[in-house]
């Protein structure tokens, strides 16, 4: 006989746990209708308008975004491209005017393959490579990932001026 | 009381479409239902998904629909023609062909016995209130045949899922439409407004608690029967990528889920009615409309105190499927069995003591 | 329990087996050791420590944990790792080591397989047999199963081996850029502590 | 006849053939790409069959392929959601063999991001587990809160998810000014939600139902696969690397393991793992308002990293708790511009040797909640 009524009122119970659980459910949802207190507000961001959402600007300044390299600072040492994990940066360098510095004629960021590692930044002892804080990449033609910043290469008439300069500068015949 | 008593259901709608004398009764029902699918129905739809939508957002702390008009409001009909124009891709098969009839069937069956006010009622017969049920179960047959027609293990599951849940939860909910045919002594649309009132008060609901708990039984017993969530387990989409609408798209999808919200309103419609008061107006505007004999006010504002009261409702039922998980369906159909049919047999025996006790008290 | 009383232990047990012992890695304070085995032996070797019944018999710990297990290629050999731990003392470590040498670049080499004695051992051994071309073989000299879990159906070469050549062109896919080289691995070529 | 029944109740049992569904690669059953062969009596699941590697990258060939500084960018993708920790035992591996000791503030720093992490990872399991069970507000809130962690990753390194942030011998760069502050403000929201969660999800009637006894890990089973993690201890298994082996300056701080006894009922299956995480979330807060406290002054690495950082021959063996359960990394230098061998132990190899027993009984509509509350990385799994 116990037993009988031990069930039922386990059985009982269980219905009311069950009618309980649902409605403190939904209360803990109303305040949220209502958008009551900091903790509650909608946080959806609305991309791109450029009031609800974060634009650019508001970015930590951390932030690894898109990479672009100041080619007038880069001495084109290639020890990011040495660096990239991945391989997405191809460096062609030519004897520039001035033997301390190179003529980076071809500077080339693959962002397909770019995993934003932020290593080659690291490295860049010119801080020439830097993360930008863009991050909209998004292009129509895989070929229109690969950002180009270098020079364009050397025409042969460049390279024999400079070569006669640099000849000048050892021999002493003009002076800088 | 009012001249129009007594003629037979078409002259009401006669004189509400302003149609001659002559008109033949076929005309004035068809018209008549055309004008219910289109202006009661289907709006319903569009209101009740955009709330849907909308309260959900809020209640999950994000925006919702707010591109389509103000404030998101025409995003429903955006998705219904987004729907209409994909292309469809496979040809459809016997199967669903078949399952396309016994959905459409159950679809638009019901919609001459909604209770939609005291005169727009097509057909009022002695066994009106059993009807939908006729409706909802075919409505769930038609679910489960879509289902198997997909030839996919989804579909198969999700069929026969649904097949359990409309039988464990057919019989709570006629167990608690016969306790309330008991408080209203008939089954006719017009019987159960007879006994209820305008205020809370007068409701069949509030008459004592085993109505209460007959209403809430009907209710839980409907969402079962339907497959609505939380308790839709042949549409739940982690394990069955949606279930028996696991490989819809397009028209088929648009009419999908029209028919199940016209399963979940038509339930709404039917607790509003038996319940909570039914089309009567509050403070006594029923009366003072027939009157002064203005029809076309009274029918009207009949509707929309209606549906005011059945939209609340299913917003209500939004709201709780919204914050709670979904169960399993061996869950559901034991709670249906073990739990809401002993519940609804106990209401149904305290409404008929109370309603014994009142035969008494008045014979007395 | 001493790991110097317990190798002569297992020096008594399973003959011939117990190579040489060594300070694993540059862990400081109490250093973690390493034994090298005869591979052949090592099921042996892995019942025995596995069982306990060295370490005191009942009651007390056991290496019944193998927690890693890995393979690498010094030089030509390939060197296998176990990782024992104890499960009732975690601090408690020991590495069995044993190398086999492959004769040739795509020759596939045999080692027995542990995970009849530490279970958690196959997905490790399944990993190992797939990329470095290692046959595991049960204690009836059966073959285990070889499935291709990693690698795609007819992928050829093991490609953790050293001097493993990547395809250039794979199910008609041509790579756009040259592979990287593997010289930056072949740096100073000692071959590391293990090596001796 | 009434014999006959009593006799042989088998007869009178309904009997289905046998199905067999395969489900996978891609599934919304899985939780990452895995193939389930499944055999069903009904939607009861017989037998299972798992098949993995859709998602094998090659990781520890390609980290022999590159130079040691660029060594931690790859050790991030290990597993993408907990990035910190495969760096963490990494560099804790290569500094062993470097001799390299880190300054005290550095190893604060790794902890303090090594527990942000946890933090998401069991954030990202909850929504999931959430998803799974179809109760999507939950899912809201917590991927909500999880993006105030997101946060301040970003504010610290600049990535959200692959922080490529720890360097050998410490850290890239030293904290932002506000961070400390505002990982303390985080500490608080966490410590809000956490009740939030409680009354929405974890204590539901409905939630409760579909996860309790189902699943279960037994307490023996545990060392067979040798499961480690919130997994073994929501079994009953206290092991957590951050007590028995302290590293990084695990040490000092106070805090407790979080553990699932016998005692404590539901033992071992769906809901203790679950429960398992919220309370090391609490716990993880109190670790990072104890390290954000008393962060001391200093540097935050030994120097920068070195163009042609090459650690001597030689080989070592790091262990580091991580979201999912022990991950060790055994490093083997030879003194070249490359590592000779870098090999990760990771903990979701286990769980998989341990699916097919675990789902064996289960019912169709368990199964994601089953595998969710497994939390298997097959990211790290596959490398």
């Amino acid at each position: 006989m116990i037993s009988v009524f031990s069930t039922i009122a386990r059985y009982l119970l269980d219905v009311y746990y069950g009618a309980r659980s649902v409605w403190s459910s939904c209360i803990t949802a109303i305040p949220y209708l209502f958008s009551a207190g900091d903790f509650r507000k909608e946080v959806t961001e609305q991309y791109p308008d450029p009031i609800s959402s974060r634009t650019a600007d508001d970015l930590p300044p951390r932030t690894r975004g898109l990479l672009y390299n100041h080619i007038d600072r880069c001495t084109g040492c290639k020890e990011c491209e040495k660096t990239c994990p991945t391989q997405c940066i191809s460096i062609k360098a030519d004897q520039g005017a001035e033997d301390a510095k190179l003529w980076v004629s071809k500077f080339d960021i693959d962002f397909s393959r770019c995993i934003f590692c932020g290593l080659c930044a690291e490295v860049c002892q010119p801080q020439s490579l830097v993360h930008t804080k863009q991050y909209e990449g998004a292009v129509y033609e895989l070929t229109d990932l690969v950002a180009s910043f270098g020079r364009g290469s050397v025409t042969n008439e460049q390279r024999e001026k400079w070569a006669s300069l640099r000849r000048a500068v050892e021999s002493d015949e003009v002076f800088l | 009381m009012n001249e129009l008593s007594g003629l037979s259901w078409s002259a009401a709608w006669r004189v509400a479409l302003g149609l001659p004398e002559a008109a033949p009764q076929w005309l004035i029902a068809t018209i008549g239902l055309i004008c219910i699918y289109g202006l009661v129905i289907l709006p319903s739809g569009w209101m009740v998904a955009y709330l849907d939508r909308k309260l959900s957002a809020d209640f999950q702390a994000r925006v919702g629909p707010n591109r389509a008009g103000p404030a998101g409001f025409f995003q429903p009909l955006a998705d219904l023609l987004k729907l209409l124009q994909k292309e469809t891709v496979q040809e459809w098969s016997w199967r669903e062909g078949f399952w396309l009839g016994v959905h459409t069937m159950a679809l638009y069956s019901t919609v001459a016995v909604l209770p939609l006010g005291s005169l727009a009622l097509l057909v009022d017969t002695d066994m009106s209130a059993f009807l939908p049920f006729w409706a909802t179960l075919v409505l769930a047959l038609g679910t489960m045949l879509m289902g198997f027609s997909q030839g996919s293990a989804p579909g198969w599951f999700g069929g026969v899922r649904v097949a359990a849940q409309a039988l464990a939860g057919a019989f709570p909910a006629l167990v608690a439409l016969l306790s309330a045919g008991l408080q209203a002594g008939g089954f006719r649309w017009s019987a159960f407004a007879a006994i209820q009132g305008g205020s809370p008060l007068h409701w069949t609901a509030f008459a004592n608690p085993f109505q209460f708990l007959a209403m809430v039984v009907f209710i839980i017993s409907g969402l079962v029967l339907l497959g609505i969530p939380p308790l839709d387990a042949g549409l739940s989409i982690p394990d069955l990528h949606g279930g028996v609408a696991s490989s819809l798209y397009g028209r088929r999808l648009s009419l999908f889920q029209l028919g199940r919200f016209y399963g979940f309103f038509l339930w709404s419609v039917i607790t509003v009615v038996l319940f909570l008061g039914g089309w009567i107006l509050p403070a006594g505007l029923s009366v003072s409309l027939q009157e002064g004999g203005d029809w076309k006010w009274l029918q009207l504002l009949e509707l929309v105190w209606l549906l005011a009261k059945t939209y609340s409702l299913m917003v209500i039922l939004v709201w709780v499927a919204r914050v709670n998980p979904r169960s399993r369906v061996d869950q559901i159909t034991d709670f249906a069995w073990k739990v809401l049919s002993p519940f609804s047999l106990f209401a149904l025996i305290g409404a008929a003591l109370c309603a014994g006790w009142n035969v008494w008290r008045a014979g007395v | 329990m001493e790991l110097g009383a317990l190798l002569s232990k297992l020096k008594e047990t399973a003959p011939g087996a117990v190579l040489q012992k060594q300070p694993f890695g540059r862990s400081g304070g109490q250093p973690v050791m390493s034994v090298w085995i005869e591979t052949r032996a090592i099921l042996d070797v892995a019942k025995v420590l596995s069982s306990g019944e060295l370490m005191g018999g009942a009651g007390s710990w056991a290496l019944d944990w193998l927690e890693n297990f890995s393979v690498m290629q010094l030089d030509e050999a390939l060197v296998a790792s176990w990782f024992l731990r104890s499960t009732k003392n975690t601090e408690e470590t020991l590495i069995l080591r044993g190398s086999v040498v492959p004769s040739a670049l795509n020759e596939l080499v045999e080692l027995p397989s542990v995970s009849g004695v530490w279970p958690m051992a196959d997905p490790f051994e399944r990993e190992a047999a797939e990329l470095f071309g290692i046959r595991f073989t049960t204690a009836n000299h059966g073959i285990r199963h070889w499935s291709t879990r990693l690698l795609p159906e007819g992928w050829r070469g093991f490609p953790l081996r050293k001097g493993y050549i990547f395809p250039t062109e794979v199910f008609g896919i041509l790579h756009s850029r040259p592979l990287p080289s593997a010289t930056g691995a072949s740096g100073a070529g000692s071959g590391g502590e293990g090596s001796a | 006849m009434i014999h006959e029944h009593l006799q042989e109740p088998e007869k009178e049992r309904l009997r289905t053939d046998l199905a067999s569904w395969e489900i996978g690669p891609y599934h919304g059953a899985l939780p990452a790409p895995m193939q389930l062969q499944l055999t069903l009596d009904g939607e009861v699941i017989v037998s299972a069959r798992v098949e993995t590697g859709f998602l094998h990258r090659g990781l520890e060939k390609t980290f022999e392929l590159h130079l040691w500084q660029s060594a931690p960018a790859y050790a991030d993708h290990l597993d993408p959601e907990g990035s910190v920790f495969g760096e963490l035992a990494l560099c804790m591996a290569v500094e062993e063999i470097a001799r390299i000791d880190v300054p005290e503030r550095a190893k604060r720093i790794r902890v303090i991001l090594s527990e942000l992490t946890r933090v998401t990872a069991h954030m990202g399991y909850v929504a999931r587990i959430a998803r799974s069970v179809g109760s999507d507000t939950m899912v809201h809130y917590v991927l909500r809160d999880r993006e105030k962690v997101l946060d301040l990753f970003e504010l610290l390194s600049g990535a959200r998810f692959s922080v490529n942030f720890l360097r050998f011998g410490g850290v890239q760069a030293d904290v932002t000014e506000g961070f400390i502050e505002r990982v303390l403000e985080v500490c608080d929201l966490i410590r809000f939600r956490l009740k939030e969660y409680n009354d929405l999800l974890t204590f539901n009637h409905a939630f409760l139902k579909r996860t309790v006894g189902v699943g279960i890990i037994p307490h023996g089973r545990v060392h067979h696969y040798g499961i480690t993690g919130p997994n073994a201890r929501a079994s009953g298994h206290s092991l957590d690397v951050r007590k028995v082996a302290p590293y990084s300056g695990y040490g000092r701080v106070d805090f407790e393991i979080p553990m699932v006894t016998p005692e404590y009922g539901n033992e071992g299956d769906i809901h203790a793992r679950f429960l398992i995480r919220l309370r090391e979330i609490a716990q993880s807060v109190e670790i990072l308002r104890q390290e954000a406290e008393a962060i001391p002054k200093g540097d935050f690495s030994v120097g920068p990293i070195d163009k042609d950082f090459v650690p001597p021959a030689g080989e070592a063996y790091s262990r580091v708790e991580s979201s999912r359960g022990l991950l060790g990394c055994h490093v083997v230098s030879d003194g070249g511009r490359s590592p000779r061998r870098i090999q990760f132990r990771p903990p979701t190899f286990s769980l998989l040797a341990a699916i097919p027993e675990l789902v064996r009984g289960v019912r169709i509509e368990d199964l994601p909640v089953l595998l969710m509350s497994l939390d298997l990385g097959i990211a790290e799994a596959d490398r």
